[in-house]
């Protein structure tokens, strides 16, 4: 084990690319200025917000003023079905969502069951791929709102979202997709998609943390969810994080640039990992679509051990990985995404996610099966559950 | 996240293993929640724990705890073993994290388990312990907002 | 004129500290991990998050689980105010504030009362002081939460929050106060001055933008305002923005240290830059506390003139000023809290704010004076208003 | 946020001042909004403009489109300055931002204004003028979120 280390939790978040940095930095010290100002000092961050907002905005095929800068993920998921909520609330009280969703949305959904809001969970089937038809049938005169997400962020699933979206367009319903795992690494368009929301988060393109997006279509009219200054069009208050802004747009500028290439290579890598796991390890399932899958996402199940103790020994060997949402891994739960997709507690348990950048390299996965091989074999030898089964094949 | 011991302990784990024909085995927790440990005892005529040995399905925590029980009770007689409270097991490795008490629950009451099977296979009775559940939770759960 | 910028607008936002900048870098592209993962690489980010968190609770004595962790000031303020709403609904619906909040407070008030909730917007003085009568007068046996900002962000007076503190926690009253401006500025101590809750945000203090906490008190079980992770311990979701927390709990630090001899050079230039301008240019008002008040801030009510074409002589001069708040100078209208302490429409229309920091020098100030006598006696020259004024005075 | 043409008219204003005994002046706006302005006409004999000055208390807007206004009328015919709309004002400006439209309307009545004076002294009716409103605000407003 050298010093290297070999990050392959990019679903997490990202290392900020030093493009990135490098135009951020002027704004801190020098054009630090207030957006909103008169004086030229905030000329030159109210200028660096529009040319934010065009890059931004490319990546999905958006007009400009259609992208309202958050704080992230999760407040652009929060904005998104709250506010839906509180303007459609005389039409209806109906939700329709996934059981795969990321927490913004599920707990989220749970708040406003509380308030009153009825919440369809979508079940998905063993790729974690929403039913479609399950999806036109619950779909109810009082359904206000459609939110699937675009991709998962711990199966790399992609769901068929422009499907979606059309099935809401003909029932007149509004959608949004919480695309925080699939913006700027695959391509999307609102208009052929029918999306009327899309939520975004820079950390998890190489950009900085801390700002995301929700892009609005024009004459979808909710309203703030942070009420106070002008800003955003009047629609989120809140001091412009210049800075984070224009990384975002910076990150979001090279993503477009360098889409095709880095899903080629990341496909490749990825193929190259699953292969190797599957043909290495016995008692292993790979979980989420082979096919319509996220470009960097690898997610496997080894039976008979536990997540955690796998992460903690892949990270002695310096390499960085997952076991379920890295949000939730405080609670170390089994992942609600791998239950859904139908795998048994003790199964889910033994999970683990790698997702690839663009600077993983084919040795990186090398050594990273090598280890892992160890790993998962050592583990194996202290677990009861390995015991019992091997006794129980003799 | 983990005290130098814990890592010690997990990294390079005492006493992993099976013995055969061990004079109590206790399996506790449960794969739902994603722990169990599986402690062997080899106990002697006198009350002795003579060896030990366990297997962990579990975090790192897991396999720590259990580790360290089974350096806790090597030798003890029944009655010290009895003794080794999860309490014990935390304070020698030197502490946990909050999320993570509920291992050394699972250690103490692993312990406790081989212990009753050792009860039961010998016909006695031991003083001051109780068949032990099935399931360990911690009870005290976070406050959820 | 030179290149040189003498920027006078430090309570709209702040030129980040180089130390600050310094402290965020590795934060980028080395220690970019999550701080909720269980590699080391996330363990780096997790240790930077609980240095910040004591840093940032020292400024105002609080405990470090106390601090949470937002997106800016007015997300603070907008959960606060929410988030006790919807707390406390069975207890009671009444809202207590003062007419010069910012937008961040009353645009959320004016949110509760279409949901509601009765808000009493308690005057001020023609000081900008509320009365503490005012206030008693006003709590009923459905009061739930006082919120009145700690300092003005226009005309810079500090309120009496002490005696506010004791009035609410005398009738068992959550005590919430938007500190933004005052917070690293002035002394403040939560336990002291009995503050449930208290709003801050980076920028001001010449932290990054884009950051902020709320401070609850311990047993204020108001929930989360942003849904999603289990971050925050649960109470705000989102991937932690390190590197702002990083650099925000760098900038409090410094601002910790600094402060005792910050107040004394700032008041000293504030004081000298009121005193010249009462001197040398006639039919002007100050505006504020001349006593309680914030040791950077300046405003002064020109008559016959307009703010904006003032600000932009001044800012042809280098010079960065604002007239009313930041925030509002989208839309132009004659500053809320202007008209709240009293002056007429015409006159609040003059106003100018030139907020000091801890780099502006005497000479500055001087410059500064020296090109506004001369931008007044222009704008003068050309005002209808004072062709009228002069008329009748012959 | 504002054109070249607007920042140079703001800085270097033509036409501003008085004129004794003008042949009509005309006070738009209102201190509460802001903006006031005030314009002189000197007017011969045949109806042509022969001098224009302006006063203006408000922002950079709208001391550009006073000024600007004056520089459109100035030599013009009663007829020819009332085809000075807001339109051709913000064209010659090369443009304004949205929220300073209302600064150009202001600019056209203050003319009216001016001219409408000049029409009640000498007590004649100037075709299509029509008595200028006391305020002008813009109408449509930004939609509140
Ligand atoms: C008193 C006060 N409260 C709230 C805010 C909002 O803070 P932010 O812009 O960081 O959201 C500001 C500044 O804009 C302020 O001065
Ligand atoms: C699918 C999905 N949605 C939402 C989020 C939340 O984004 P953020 O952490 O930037 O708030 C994440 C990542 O954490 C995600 O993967």
């Amino acid at each position: 084990m050298g010093n290297k280390v070999i990050y392959l939790d990019n679903a997490a978040t990202t290392k900020v690319r030093p493009e990135v940095v490098e135009a951020m930095l002027p704004f801190f010290t020098e054009n630090y200025g207030n957006a909103s100002a008169v004086y030229s000092v905030g000329a030159k961050a109210k200028e660096a917000l529009t040319t934010a907002r065009e890059q931004v905005a490319k990546v999905i095929g958006a007009k400009t003023e259609e992208i309202y800068f958050t704080a992230g993920g999760s407040e652009s998921d929060n904005w998104a079905l709250k506010a839906t909520a509180e303007l459609m609330k005389e039409k209806g009280n109906h939700i329709i969502t996934s059981k795969i969703e990321h927490h913004a949305i599920l707990h989220t959904c749970e708040y406003l069951e509380k308030q009153g809001f009825e919440v369809t969970y979508l079940d998905v089937d063993e790729e974690g791929v929403v039913d479609l038809e399950q999806l036109k049938a619950a779909i109810r005169p009082t359904t206000i709102l459609i939110s699937i997400m675009f991709a998962n962020n711990e199966i790399g699933t992609i769901e068929p979202i422009k499907e979606i979206g059309a099935i809401a367009r003909e029932h007149g319903i509004l959608f949004h997709t919480d695309a925080v795992q699939a913006f700027g690494q695959v391509p999307i368009n609102v208009d052929e998609m029918n999306i009327d929301m899309l939520s975004a988060s820079g950390h998890k393109l190489n950009g900085p943390k801390g700002i995301g997006m929700l892009y609005i279509r024009k004459g979808v009219k909710i309203r703030s969810f942070v009420h106070g200054g002008a800003q955003e069009r009047k629609r989120r208050a809140g001091t412009e994080n210049i800075p984070g802004i224009v990384g975002f747009g910076k990150a979001c500028e090279i993503a477009v640039n360098t889409m095709k290439e880095r899903m080629q290579k990341e496909t490749e890598l990825r193929d190259y990992l699953m292969a190797r796991i599957e043909k290495e390890i016995p008692y292993v399932k790979i979980n989420g679509s082979r096919v319509n899958r996220l470009p960097n996402n690898v997610n496997v199940c080894f039976r008979f051990i536990e997540g955690e103790s796998m992460l903690i020994m892949l990270d002695q060997k310096g390499i960085c990985g997952s076991s379920g949402s890295a949000c939730t891994s405080g609670s170390l739960d089994p992942s609600h995404v791998l239950l859904a997709i139908g795998l048994p507690h003790e199964i889910a348990h033994g999970s683990l996610r790698l997702t690839l950048s663009h600077e993983t390299t084919r040795e990186d996965i090398n050594y990273t099966v090598d280890e892992l091989v160890k790993i998962i074999e050592r583990l194996r030898q202290m677990s009861p559950l390995y015991e019992d089964f091997i006794k129980k094949q003799k | 996240m983990y005290s130098e011991k814990v890592m010690d302990h997990f990294q390079n784990p005492r006493n992993v293993g099976e013995i055969e024909n061990a004079s109590g085995v206790g399996t506790v927790g449960n794969a739902k929640c994603g722990d169990i440990m599986r402690m062997y005892l080899d106990i002697d005529d006198n009350g002795v724990i003579r060896d030990c040995k366990f297997k962990t399905f579990g975090c790192g925590a897991a396999v720590a705890t259990s580790s360290m029980a089974t350096e806790l009770v090597m030798g003890k007689t029944i009655q010290q073993a009895l003794e080794v409270t999860n309490k014990a097991v935390m304070e020698a490795l030197d502490g946990l994290p909050p999320v993570k008490v509920h291992c050394s629950l699972l250690a103490e009451e692993a312990i406790h388990a081989a212990l009753w099977d050792y009860a039961q296979k010998h016909g006695i009775k031991i003083e001051g312990l109780e068949k032990p559940k099935n399931d360990i939770s911690e009870g005290e759960e976070e406050e959820d907002y």
